[in-house]
């Protein structure tokens, strides 16, 4: 009865940065930090299956290669104060942001390291003061997206000049947060930025049980806002997209809901053999890799020499290994901590001293009568 | 002081700390131009204008989720339900994102989530519920439950200045019906610690939020014939002030627990689990509960009245405890 | 911050129906069946509005004066085996279908009436074998329209040439259930039909504040679906807009989305004074009062006689005070069956004799450890 | 007879039903062309085909609903949340739709809500929640929680043929741990009928869940000592067979109750509050709890296994109450 995934038509996105390097504003340097942010990501995860399968790691293990371009693209145009939230994909966008390496592996070891402390899985991570990742609730999908709009209203309260930029799955498009959260931004234009990272799977489901539209873009006009989908793997198609989102929403125009099309090359998870993905729809992305084409780019288009780009290689390689080191050798946190830090201190926390019940008495008690016709009234109010 | 009714009190205290605190903003349906469905935040919008009155969907899970990431980063949002059992919409982000944000990362959410609970005003099985058990289990939340108009003012304040999700559940049957003299002065009344309502050595009822009203009736009945009760109002699930009552117990080795929520798996079954556990020695009869019978809240006031605990429901339970 | 109600521009409604008598393939019969049940509704109402200030009922109130048009328009088209569900303002639906007054008003009195039988409000009601009204929770807003689709897909699963057709009002397309219900229901292509009434508010909410669109059909695209906005008081405007989409939806093609703009005449419930509500709005619509334009029609366009008319108010008149007479005589339900028919009887609900405990020991308990690697591979499968 | 995963069972059981009820259909994320995140509907696709084992979009609130509401014209829907966490996205369906429908038009929703509870495999706050109290507590729902393969199958086939909203929790540690013979036969284990797992005299063990095995194995380890200790897996919270324990405890005298789930609020009280008001005069010690502490389920192995209750925990909790 539900209609099985349609024959996959590819689209016709090319397999090169087609961007003219005299006409982008950057400088080696910042054309080089967005490698290095994708290569350290794609290195540290090559290394985290590698350390899956090896039963080094507790519990299951995601992925994000493939998807280095939209992250990197997107975290590349935030600015100071501006908030964003990941998903399970967009480490390189921390990597970006300047998060360590090795804090994530630790984290991933279940290890004694801030802020999680061993609490959370090692895929996460909520950190305002140093890198302006926003905390959200990991748990179920879209739940961000509520979160996004009240980031998004706390600036508008303020005046501040910011943005929020809620990363998001396809499949996290269905949930009913994602509609009410952008529903509440539209209406208080909000400064929300959604960019949706469509790799062709939730999970194992295709887009097409996911949504009777075909993209997500189309969800738009519902909000009002203002929309737009590309190729998700051309770093430089992602710069321009997520541009024209933000400034919208920064103007004070409303969110903006950007959407890549991209592809997942890993399974769900690393437990997860992708029996369901075509070889077509497989090698088709794989001719598409966000980080073979930027490579290719800089070199070709660039001139940047292909020495250069190996040490930045090897450099993320060297930080992968330090991460594993660092990581086994930090300690587990220590047991008993698993009950500090449950409630935030707080003003008016009882002393000991005012710990007493005191007595006040009740002299009149209010008490339900089936016959009392003021209550009736009362009852109305509804 | 003033004569405030239960009602007045709460609107009092969120307007107390909306003077004294910027970052207080309030959200939820129809609560601006209309001033709340119960009128509780009537004038707010035009003392304190739209950006700290925010009038929203009906979309409880999105605008809990804004309150609770907005709480992140510097604002003091109370959110208001409409009435508590749509609640239910917004509960993931309640028990996944507010109560457990500050144990995973450090970051605390200081949220209020407020609304109106409780039956006795025949609104049927969507208007009537009482949802504390579901809440006082999640790890990571506070809930207080006033059954005073000076417990309304002076736990929401302390809620709305505590720096973690607080559930504040208000009986909307004492929203007019319960009027005492209230401090228009501001004051705090800190969540943990129980209040005595009536004190006595023959046997302890503990109770919260409506109810306490009833047992506070029953225990001027049995005073009467001479037997002295105390009433313990918990005021608050979580924190809860389990030294007061075990102490009240050990006193009186009688103990009864009271709620308007239904019986099983309710909060009553805690308390009774731990006099159960840490006053043992000190018990001459069984630990005894009255609650609201097992069934969604019906609307037909016969019905309604038939489960829901009262003065007589409770009186026999006291008898049989004080005759055993 | 929220932008408040814009300054209502009011749309070119007539105030009169248009429709010529002869192009409708209706007899005088099923013109009155539908004059009768908007005229029984508004009787009813306007006792029970009464009955209320009297303090007679229990609780609160709510009528769905000024919307019988789309109420009875829509019933109306309802065939042998559709199923349909209504909010607080459909009375008159319910009496097209054939629902006794006497019982309505009975339930409104908390007496014995089945199917509640006192356990829930007068507003509302299911009863599938004698009017096609599906069960539906009553209480959150939109959470019928999840119940739509699974009554749809039912139809879809037998392969039955049914529709399920859900009204709802302005308000109640906020919430993420009526997302999560509608994406499901265009995804599988299931006959829902949802007839959207925009009685311009939401308790005090007007639709400015509830949505980022203008008409609720704008979202339609979001779900890729069939979608109109008609003018709700004129009813055979409504029928001809209801009709299209049924047929849409009965057709297989998936749900249809029919709005009709119309007013909510009383408040929220009778205990709302409306302040919040315009002379000019009040007065706009009160020109447009559908069961006032249908009268008119009848009379001057059907060329039905003024006085037959007038004896079909009459026996509504009577049929309300019959109602009174019999809700009032009813008894209350009897306190002890309060804890009757939570559960359903079950073929292997235990028997008496079942009820003893069997021993059945556990041979080699499974217990979690830290370090065995199976379980951290079983721990990967999510 | 073969030898079956409690994971297997599962599978079995759905298997088993799917083919001599055409009614029974599944609904849920993952479930066909995958097999479900644990594979227990592998293969489900081919043999029932689309219209029976619907993917749905990640959409809990909507398919729950749809669910109901299929349920009561004549569908017996089974669904499947990838991991039982997600049923907070769903809870005001379950709690107001399928919980009150009977109750209030004598309609029947027989729907089963089944998916992965419990932690262990370090999966963190958001795969590892343990939420029956919260169903227990809500009038109209029955919830099991089968922790053997035996039952796993048993009460999931009479799950699927009650006329009532079930919640069916499965144990996601047990899916592959637990491993027994297993009736390839159409089999019925009645819900609200408790198993004792060990029978003695000294002390009753009441549990339920996986922590039942933790149970057992103290329960060994005791009788190494001499001790015999009754362990009785309650196996459904509602309904509750408390004859069963209550019987236990007046034999014994002595009462531990053991769950996975935190302990504040949990449905260990309302089996201790009910041991407490009806065995009173039985009892020689107080009744104790062991359970997880009330934190979330951090990931981190040695905080996981720090929280949850184990053969130490459970053994102190017993000598405690043996030498009381
Ligand atoms: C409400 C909810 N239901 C189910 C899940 C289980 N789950 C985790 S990830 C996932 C798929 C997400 O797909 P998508 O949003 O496309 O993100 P991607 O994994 O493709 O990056 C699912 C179903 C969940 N996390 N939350
Ligand atoms: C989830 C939820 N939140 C809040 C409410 C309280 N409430 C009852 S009716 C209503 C307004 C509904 O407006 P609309 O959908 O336009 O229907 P109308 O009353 O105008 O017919 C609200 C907010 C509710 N029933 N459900
Ligand atoms: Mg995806
Ligand atoms: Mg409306």
């Amino acid at each position: 009865m539900t209609q099985t995934a349609p024959l996959v038509e590819l689209p016709d996105f090319p397999e090169e940065i087609k961007a003219d390097p005299g006409d982008l504003p950057y400088n080696d340097e910042q054309l080089l930090r967005m490698y290095s942010a994708m290569r350290l990501a794609r290195t540290f995860e090559e290394k985290l299956a590698a350390l899956y399968r090896q039963g080094k790691i507790f519990g299951a293990v995601y992925l994000g290669m493939g998807q280095e371009a939209t992250s990197v693209g997107a975290a590349s145009l935030l600015e100071k104060g501006d908030l964003f939230t990941t998903v399970a994909r967009n480490l390189s966008a921390w990597f970006y942001r300047g998060v360590e390496p090795k804090h994530v592996l630790a984290r991933w070891f279940g290890k004694d390291q801030p802020p999680s402390r061993g609490r959370e899985l090692g895929l996460f991570l909520a950190d305002i003061e140093n890198y302006g990742i926003a905390p959200y609730h990991n748990g179920s999908m879209a739940s961000w997206i509520p979160s996004g709009a009240g980031f998004a209203l706390a600036f508008k309260l303020r005046g501040q000049p910011n943005i929020c930029l809620a990363f998001t799955g396809d499949g996290a498009t269905s949930p009913g947060d994602f509609y009410e959260g952008l529903n509440f931004a539209a209406i208080h234009k909000l400064p929300l930025v959604i960019v949706c990272e469509v790799n062709q799977f939730a999970y194992s489901t295709p887009c097409a049980k996911q949504m009777p539209v075909k993209n997500v873009a189309d969800r738009a006009p519902a909000f009002n806002i203002y929309a737009e989908t590309a190729f998700g793997n051309d770093l430089f198609t992602v710069i321009e997209a997520a541009r024209r989102g933000i400034e919208h929403a920064r103007s004070g125009r409303g969110p903006a809901l950007i959407e890549f099309k991209t592809f997942r090359q890993r399974g769900h998870g690393e437990h997860d053999d992708c029996g369901y993905v075509s070889a077509e729809i497989r090698q088709f992305w794989e001719a598409r890799d966000p980080l073979k084409m930027y490579w290719r780019w800089l070199v070709e288009r660039a001139k940047i020499l292909p020495g250069l780009l190996a040490r930045i290689d090897q450099v993320a390689a060297r930080q992968v290994d330090e991460a594993v080191s660092y990581a086994e050798s930090l300690p587990f946190p220590r047991p008993e901590t698993v009950t500090e830090r449950l409630f935030a201190p707080s003003p008016h926390d009882p002393k000991p001293d005012e710990k007493r019940a005191v007595y006040e008495p009740i002299e009149r008690p209010a008490i339900p009568s089936l016959m009392d016709a003021k209550e009736r009234q009362d009852g109305g109010h509804f | 002081m003033a004569q405030m009714t239960y009602l007045q009190a709460i609107s009092d205290a969120l307007r107390t700390e909306m003077r004294r605190d910027q970052s207080v903003i309030l959200l939820g349906e129809d609560i601006g131009v209309f001033g709340g469905a119960f009128k509780i935040t009537q004038g707010f919008l035009d003392e304190f204008g739209e950006d700290r009155v925010i009038d929203t969907p009906i979309s409880e899970s999105g605008f809990v989720g804004a309150a609770c990431a907005a709480a992140t980063v510097g604002f003091r949002p109370v959110v208001e339900f409409q009435f508590i059992d749509f609640i239910a919409c917004a509960f993931d982000q309640i028990v996944n994102y507010a109560a457990k944000c500050y144990y995973r990362w450090g970051i605390a959410v200081p949220v209020v989530f407020r609304g109106p609970t409780g039956g006795g005003i025949h609104a049927g099985p969507y208007h009537s519920q009482n949802p504390e058990a579901w809440f006082a289990h999640t790890p990571g939340l506070k809930v207080v439950l006033p059954s005073t108009a000076r417990d309304a003012k002076g736990l929401l304040v302390a809620a709305i200045r505590d720096n973690n999700p607080v559930i504040y559940l208000e009986n909307k049957f004492l929203y007019r019906h319960y009027r005492e003299d209230v401090s228009d002065a501001e004051y705090v009344v800190p969540m943990g610690v129980a209040a005595l309502r009536t004190e006595g050595s023959d046997l302890s009822i503990i109770s919260y939020g409506a109810a306490v009203h009833l047992c506070v009736e029953v225990a001027r009945n049995l005073e009467r014939e001479g037997v002295s009760a105390e009433v313990i109002d918990l005021r608050s699930l979580a924190p809860l002030d389990k030294d007061t009552f075990l102490e009240s117990v050990k006193k009186t080795s009688r103990a009864l627990v009271v709620h308007e929520a239904n019986l099983t798996a309710g909060f009553g079954a805690e308390v009774a689990a731990i006099i159960a556990e840490e006053a043992f020695d000190y018990l001459d009869a069984p630990v005894m509960r009255v609650a609201s019978l097992d069934v969604p809240v019906p609307f037909s006031p016969p019905l309604e009245m038939a489960i829901l605990p009262s003065v007589d429901k409770i009186t026999r339970a006291a008898r049989r405890l004080l005759d055993y």
